[in-house]
Parts: structure tokens; C-alpha cells; sequence
């Protein structure tokens, strides 16, 4: 594949015209990008009724490789997409603060992009090593996820 | 061999450290490499069955083989996005 | 409805961040956006071989009341989508330069903001009132659209 | 009753001119102010029955009524996007 691509684990605020640019090549006609942020009210028990503030972590090198595995596994099942960012962020985010970002260019928006984004948010639900925090006034806890990966899971 | 387990989320919380380091007798399993941290990290131990481990970025089964040099990492089922 | 709106004409480029945080909310954890551009090599017989630019001509008072009107049908549908930005622009467009814009937010990626986005593509393509010219080395071509919108299309 | 009619994209350049000026008898529809534009203006006359006609920025039909006053548009199916 010689797509273009974009994969990183960064505390900065992804530029979302920057990351669309990265995907424009002449023959792209549409982008479809997914941006996820850190909601302001939280529902689970358990958890801190409102959250002040999310803290992500991230085995950084894993996942830049299993974003890389996601946008394969995309090509795989949408082969006229074209080039795919995928962005975690990490450290503290606030509410309404970015979190991530997965975007997917094609030529045309009826070839697969907005259905591999969406594979592309859900996947790395799945498989991308990050963890996130909830820091609430008088305690924090861990968000709890609820997929296992297993070897079947690698590329 | 020796191995340097990385640790994140609760698991580096449990350990209060970024990683541990684990002697093993080769060859050896993740199996083995588990059954070493359960007994020598106690405040581990209770959160194994529920982690997974990754061997050189790759997700890992406690058949899966570990070898000198190899990358070790523990954590909880991933809860990012 | 009291969800953040932005419908716009323009010969500007739309700004992915700007519009984005336009659509921010507490409750907002997803922002689902399509863009389109230029494509470099056209197909389609009658037409310049190379696209050398775009020609955009909107109609824009009632383009601007048409993307209000869909944002109208996608909460009708999807009615967990929130925010709603449609974005059309007009003028001289060269081969790579965004097109058009539309992104829906919502707070779970699973609430439908995802088909809203396409449904909002598609929508646009049908009955916002913008016309676009192909212009070659010596001629140019006006695109042909295939959809005849009646008094069924209004709101 | 004097209609200024809006002309957009092909039906603009075939008219050469961004609106034209019909007057009908009241009561009018849109198929009556058709008929006029199609009498007057012979470089509209072949585009007419593939075009389309917006009264108050809405999608109008034939039977369509139209007033003093209001806002009369005619252009070719959109191909924006």
C-alpha cells in the first residue's frame, strides 16, 4: 500500500485541517474523519458523578503499531479507501477536549470511508494499548474495558 | 533469563512502579513468566487472570513463548478513544 | 430544537477546527465530519479530460434554508444527533480544495451521527440549489445533476 | 403582475443575464409563468422542461401558486457537493 498515512500518540491537540491535508492526493474526493472528546457528565456507577478531568495513558510504541494493523485491516475489507490517520491522545484532557481522531480519504464518499472510520474508532477500542482515568474531586478510577484481545487480534 | 515487565494503568498503580523485572528458567511461556509475578509481586497477583500481556507489541496467549530480549508488557483490557 | 447550528455559502475555506468546536458540548463525545474535494482526473464522457478547476454557483439564500431544512430531516431520523454544521463552497475551486462540509455530533459514536453525516452528503447532493461548472484547457462542461426535487422536498 | 425571474448556472448563460423580467395575468401558476418565459425568451425554451422552479426558496410545481411579491427562481437540477 503506498497510502498515506498518519498514526501517533501525542499530548497535542490534533490540527484536523493539518491531519486532512496529510490525506489529499488528487485523486481523493472525500474525507471522513471521526473525532472523539471527553464528555462533561458521566452515568456508570462507580464513577465520580460529574468528571472533572480524564488522564489517558498509553503503551505508545504498541499502539502506533496496532494503529498501523487497523488501517491494514481496513484496506483489507475497503480496498478503495485511501489514506487513514488515526491520533490518540494522552495525558490530562478536559471536558470537551479532543481525545481521538480517526480519518479515512477515498475518491468517492460511496467507497467504504465512512464505514472504515467507523471500524477504525471501534477497533481501536479494541486493540490500541491506551488507558484512561477518571479524576473526579475526591477520587479517581480507572475506566474498565471490555474486550480481550487475543493473538487472533494481531496482524 | 531476565525480563523487564512493563506495566500500565492499575497494574503499574497495583506495582507502584513503572515495571518489574522477573527471572525465569528458559524456556519459558507467558504461563511461566505469570506464575513468576504472582508469586513474587503479591499486590500483582489478584489483578492476573483479568490483564493481558503483550510479547514484542503483539498481543499474547500463555502458550506464546518468550524469549531473551523480548518485550514484556502487562496491562487491563485497553479503555481508550 | 436548541442544538449548535452553522449553514453556510462561502468562498472561504471552512476551517475543520473552528467548525468543529462549534459543535462542542458537554454532552457531545463524537463529531462525525465528511469532506469533499476536488478531484484531479474526471471519467465521464463530454467532460475536459483533466479537470484543470471547479466552477461552485449557489442559489444561497435558498441553499442556506435547504442545509437548515436537513439538519431538520436528520433529527427526525437520528434523534440523538446534536449539533449540525453544513458547509457549501462557491467560487473557483482548484483540484484538492475543499468542496463542501458536513459534520454531525453526538454524544456516543453509536447514536447515529455517523449515517446522519452520509444521509447529510447525499441530501445536499439532491436539493441544495448549487451548480458546478468543469472548466477544461477550452472548454468547459456544467455538471449535470440526476435528481428532480418536488414539493415533496421542502419542509 | 411583473415576476423578476432568478436564472442560475446553464439557464443563466443561455439567457446571458442573471434574472429576466416576465409579466403574467393574476392569478398565476408556475406552469403559466413557464409559458410566458418559453413565449419571450426562445434560448430558455429548450432548457424549460428539464428545469426547475423555486417560489419562496421552495420547490415549486406547475400547479404551483404565484403572487405579487414573490420570489421566483429557475435553474437545472443541482449538481453541487
Amino acid at each position: 500500500m503506498s497510502h498515506p498515512t498518519y498514526f501517533a500518540v501525542t499530548t497535542d491537540t490534533p490540527d484536523l485541517n493539518a491531519v486532512t491535508a496529510l490525506l489529499k492526493q488528487p485523486d481523493v474526493g472525500a474525507i471522513i474523519t471521526f473525532t472523539g472528546s471527553v464528555r462533561g457528565a458521566t452515568r456508570r456507577d462507580g464513577l465520580p458523578a460529574q468528571t472533572l478531568h480524564l488522564e489517558y495513558e498509553a503503551y505508545a510504541r504498541m499502539a502506533e503499531e496496532k494503529m498501523a494493523q487497523i488501517a491494514e485491516e481496513i484496506w483489507e475489507r475497503w480496498p478503495l479507501v485511501k489514506g487513514i490517520a488515526i491520533v490518540q491522545r494522552v495525558g490530562t484532557l478536559q471536558v470537551g477536549e479532543m481525545t481521538t481522531l480517526v480519518a479515512c480519504a477515498a475518491g468517492h464518499r460511496d467507497q467504504g470511508a465512512f464505514e472504515a472510520a467507523r471500524y477504525g474508532i471501534d477497533r481501536l477500542k479494541q486493540i490500541v494499548p491506551v488507558w484512561k482515568k477518571e479524576v473526579g474531586a475526591d477520587h479517581s478510577v480507572w475506566i474498565e474495558g471490555d474486550y480481550r484481545p487475543t493473538s487472533a487480534d494481531n496482524n | 533469563m531476565n525480563l523487564t515487565i512493563q506495566l500500565f494503568a492499575t497494574l503499574k498503580d497495583r506495582a507502584g512502579e513503572r515495571h518489574i523485572d522477573v527471572t525465569v528458567a528458559e524456556p519459558a511461556t507467558v504461563a511461566d513468566v505469570l506464575n513468576t509475578i504472582s508469586a513474587e509481586y503479591p499486590a500483582l497477583a489478584p489483578a492476573l487472570p483479568s490483564s493481558l500481556v503483550a510479547v514484542n507489541r503483539q498481543f499474547a496467549e500463555p502458550t506464546t513463548r518468550v524469549d531473551v530480549g523480548d518485550e514484556v508488557a502487562l496491562f487491563p483490557p485497553v479503555s481508550g478513544g
